[in-house]
């Protein structure tokens, strides 16, 4: 199974990365854009067919690793 | 897999008829695609040198301090203690105009190879960089690319870059240049060479694993190559600077013990040039069987695994019986490694991929036995205009300080705090003198020595009168250290230039060889390491010949450092020199 | 006093710091492999600069599942004597031995300089040489300094005395202007409730020798011997 | 509306940071993940209720700014 992992920072927690696209955007004459987040996209192969394992070891993947809970939310599908 | 050679074949690896013809006679026979490939990376100009070699072999080259000059991985120059500094300078043009993160990453990446190949730990980096103007978001783009990708790589390796040089011009606008310079430091009796000596040593790879990256001549047709092929086959290589630190530290592991015969690094034409050149350098062989190369992805051919410009890999020729050992610390480090074949006596590089032979080539002739040409060289027409311009004609200045203004403001004089702020120019804790003053200098630990380092190169000097340009740099440079209390000890230089086919292009290479060769003799100083960076130019126009010089001197006492600025309200200031 | 060094595949500052401690300040040194699981007969443990794992992912996420870093919890809970510098913060944050998380710098870039930081507690284990409210002059060298904690631990680490140290002006104002990467509070280092774990981003091993050019950044290991009783 | 991007590296193009992340998540014991490979994702509000037209400027975007299509692909949705 292959899960695809979103991390991004929180709400209310202020995105650098994010305010300058934004920024960017903006020189470029992309002037409605707003709003802009910035996050990660993780795809990993999990060699488990019972979804419900593996579902279990992604869990603990982004608790424990992909994800740094304090400025961090993540959510993942297995596909 | 039987394929004919043909014209277009050969064309499209950038071989002439004549070269082709000299490869046959080589071998007696026609090559296989796989031979082809190899022949034409060994071949090509960036690995043969075959339009310079004739003109660098005027350089002066030699001196009391060099214990190596040209020839290796990078120069070494004695500076007593029992210590060494080696030191080179690389170019990363073309790739950083493609992706210039990448481009100028990797090109740190692949000097400091250079210069931990040779036993040195890297203790600086410099940069030289040209640019087109800021006017435009491309060249901004180029900019900011280039200057995060250096400080991507160098941070991250802990070498601190200590100074540089960036010019902006819009000459170099569809052809920036990106030159690394790196400087290391070696016990002088533990220099490591590229030499496979010892017939029956195991041949050992260890590094990343290969990839399809950056290989020559992407657009090739071949019954393996469909029409994908472009999709398959980035050329665009990506640097790994954390896998290149624990190469350095397994590389200093390694040499630390009495391991080692020989080691060098997978730069340009990886595994082809690394076991070509080690071989031909001991007038030895090398069977190398591929089936042991660690690979990045499934269904590699052998003409991709002899070709491949992966990052962050080498080739090193062990003691017999001492593999084990190798392999263990290359483990520690977490770095893939494998024993991929053996030194033979009969000077061939034999190359194996599933019990099969894949290619048989005498050492010699891919890594020595290269083309050479002595290109016909004329100034350009405009050369005439260019030396009789009437600068009495130039109108006086008005408002001086209009003008002096106007000055500081451009690009090119203004400060490069930007720039060098983003470097981490201080790790290692030897910067004595940071970016800002007229040369960087780094103490050396456990003496009390220092050594200073500045690259230079005025191209529109070089464009008036390459000549008096090329004799100009190495003046400017050894200015630069001298005002920074140390005593030049030798030169490392990257020639960039435009199409060495061109007549007026080799007539200002040639004459810019002639400059640096007088300047070099004035001053007693050797040319210890270089590189060569010719068909710098797109659409037919040519950058400035800019022959960047990196020159390093020795302060043999750390306390008589000097630093360009005014130091103290009422000190004098005194005007020194014509 | 016994000062171990750990090395994480990445580290590049441990050089700096065994030579900070070995051949300025004349202590034994101990390099530890981050696969090590024991410090014993270590006095103070020292989490240099650098980038481990490449800073992949985040800065110091894979290099706190070192095996080392259980032997240096177990080694802080005991009240051993850690220090963390730039990149051995990050890793102590996500370790949880001190509270927190870093951002991206607000510019986004890598930024290296000389930095002001005001002494604000000067009596802790590591700035006891320091008088309250002296501002040092310190090379910071980061990408990833902007700290970052939620209102709750804040207001406990300003009670608490924790921010030991914080961006100022060189005449010890603390102003955004002196905040070169966005760092909350002007945060450059804290230390734990306990006290006897220093997180700091700013490099005290590149300032300690007068060659240098500057030797603010000795007062921090000096702060240390003296609370170990060293003599020096 | 806004829009979900996704910018992942191109097919053979080496991705350092997905190794280590492997090799980490290996030794923490999740010995079945394989194959990571991290890319970016990013939200971007566009002021625009004609879909084709957002359609058209997040394209732009995405080709002039957000991915670097030497090496990266990316794709993105509007919702
Ligand atoms: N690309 C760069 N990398 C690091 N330092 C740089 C770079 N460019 C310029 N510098 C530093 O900025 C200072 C000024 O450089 P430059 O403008 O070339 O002055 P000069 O004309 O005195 O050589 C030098 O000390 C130099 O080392």
């Amino acid at each position: 199974m292959k899960a695809k992992i979103h991390v991004t920072l929180k709400q209310g927690i202020l995105d650098p990365q994010g305010k300058a696209i934004e920024h960017a955007l903006d020189s470029l004459g992309f002037k409605n854009a707003a709003n802009v987040r910035v996050g990660k996209y993780m795809e990993v192969d999990v060699q488990e067919t019972d979804k419900a394992k593996a579902d279990a070891q992604v869990k603990q993947m982004c608790e424990k690793l992909l994800a740094n809970t304090i400025i961090e939310e993540y959510r993942y599908e297995l596909v | 897999m039987s394929l004919v050679i043909t014209k277009e074949l050969i064309a499209q690896h950038n071989l002439t008829d004549d070269e082709f013809k000299k490869i046959v006679e080589i071998l007696g026979r026609e090559p296989n695609l796989t031979e082809l490939g190899m022949f034409s990376v060994m071949w090509s100009e960036h690995c043969s040198y075959k339009s310079s070699r004739v003109h660098l072999k005027k350089l002066p080259t030699t001196g009391p301090r060099v214990i190596q000059g040209p020839g290796e991985n990078a120069g070494v120059v004695d500076i007593g203690d029992g210590l060494c500094v080696v030191f080179k300078m690389e170019s990363h043009n073309h790739p950083s105009f493609i992706e210039p993160y990448q481009g100028a990453a990797t090109g740190v990446g692949g000097i400091l190879r250079d210069v931990f190949t040779m036993g040195a730990r890297p203790i600086a980096l410099l940069d030289s960089l040209r640019f087109g103007g800021l006017d435009t978001a491309k060249n901004r783009h180029i900019v900011k690319g280039v200057v995060a990708g250096i400080a991507g790589y160098g941070n991250c390796m802990g070498v601190p870059t200590v100074g540089g040089e960036v010019v902006f011009n819009d000459i170099y606008s569809l052809n920036p240049l990106v030159n690394a310079f790196c400087l290391g430091v070696a016990q002088k009796d533990k220099i490591f060479l590229g030499t496979a000596a010892g017939v029956g040593n195991p041949v050992i790879y260890f590094g990343s694993k290969t990839g399809r990256d950056g290989i020559h001549g992407a657009t090739m047709a071949s019954d393996s190559f469909d029409d994908q092929s472009e999709k398959k086959r980035p050329t665009v290589q990506v640097g790994d600077p954390f896998q290149e630190k624990l190469l350095l530290e397994a590389c200093l592991e390694l040499m630390a013990g009495d391991l080692l015969v020989g080691i060098q690094d997978m730069g340009a034409a990886g595994l082809t040039s690394s076991s070509c050149e080690m071989a031909s350098r001991a007038g030895n062989g090398i069977d190398l069987d591929l089936t042991h190369v660690p690979r990045r992805e499934p269904g590699m051919t052998p003409y991709e695994l002899m070709l491949s410009e992966s990052q962050e890999r080498m080739l090193m020729v062990a003691k017999a019986g001492k593999e084990e050992e190798c392999i263990r610390i290359c483990k520690k480090w977490d770095l893939d490694v494998a024993v991929v074949g053996k030194v033979t006596g009969d000077g061939i590089l034999r190359v194996f991929d599933q019990g099969k032979v894949v290619a048989e080539i005498p050492a010699k002739s891919l890594a020595d036995d290269g083309p050479r040409y002595e290109r016909p060289y004329s100034p350009p027409g405009y050369q005439d205009m260019l030396t009789n311009l009437n600068y009495d004609a130039l109108p006086d200045v008005k408002d001086a300080n209009a003008a002096l203004l106007a000055l500081l403001e451009s690009p090119t004089i203004a400060s490069k705090r930007w720039v060098y702020e983003q470097y981490d120019h201080m790790v290692r804790t030897n910067t004595m003198v940071r970016p800002g003053s007229d040369a960087a200098v780094v103490r050396i630990k456990g003496t009390n020595k220092a050594v200073a380092m500045t690259v230079d190169c005025n191209s529109r000097y070089c464009l008036l009168n390459p000549y008096e340009g090329a004799r100009l740099a190495v003046a400017e440079a050894a200015r630069n250290l001298a005002c920074s209390g140390a005593e030049p000890i030798g030169l490392t230089d990257c020639l960039n230039f435009g199409n060495p086919e061109r007549p007026d292009i080799m007539w200002q290479f040639v004459m810019a060889i002639e400059g640096m060769k007088d300047a070099c003799e004035h001053f007693k100083i050797p040319i210890v390491s270089g590189n060569v960076s010719f068909y710098n130019e797109t659409n037919g126009l040519s950058i400035y010949p800019t022959p960047m010089l990196g020159m390093v001197g020795l302060i043999e006492s750390v306390d008589q450092t000097m630093t360009q600025w005014f130091r103290e309200d009422g000190d004098d200031i005194i005007l020194l020199g014509a | 006093m016994n000062v171990g060094v750990i090395v994480f595949p990445g580290s590049n500052c441990d050089h700096d710091c065994r030579h900070v401690f070995q051949d300025v300040l004349g202590q034994s040194v101990r390099m530890i492999w981050h696969k090590e699981t024991s410090l014993a007969g270590i006095d103070a443990v020292i989490l240099p600069g650098g980038f481990s794992y490449g800073d992949y992912l985040r800065t110091g996420a894979i290099a706190r599942f070192s095996p080392v870093m259980g032997a240096v919890k177990a080694f802080a809970k005991d009240g051993g004597a850690v220090i963390g510098i730039c990149n051995g913060f990050q890793i102590l944050l996500e370790a949880g031995l001190l509270p927190g998380a870093m951002l991206r710098n607000r510019s986004l870039h890598f930024i290296c300089k000389d930095v002001h930081v005001k002494v604000e507690n000067a009596a802790t284990a590591f700035t006891e040489a320091c008088e309250s409210g002296q501002v040092l002059k310190i090379p910071v060298a980061h990408a990833d300094g902007n700290y970052y904690t939620d209102p709750v631990t804040l207001a406990a680490m300003q009670a608490n005395a924790q921010i030991v140290l914080r961006y100022c002006t060189p005449e010890g104002k603390v102003t955004p202007e002196a905040n070169p990467n966005g760092s909350l509070d002007n945060i450059a280092g804290i230390i734990n409730p306990e006290g006897n774990v220093l997180g700091m981003m700013p490099h005290p091993e590149r300032c300690a020798e007068d060659v240098l050019g500057n030797r603010d950044g000795k007062l921090i290991f000096l702060s240390l011997l003296k609370a170990m009783k060293v003599k020096v």
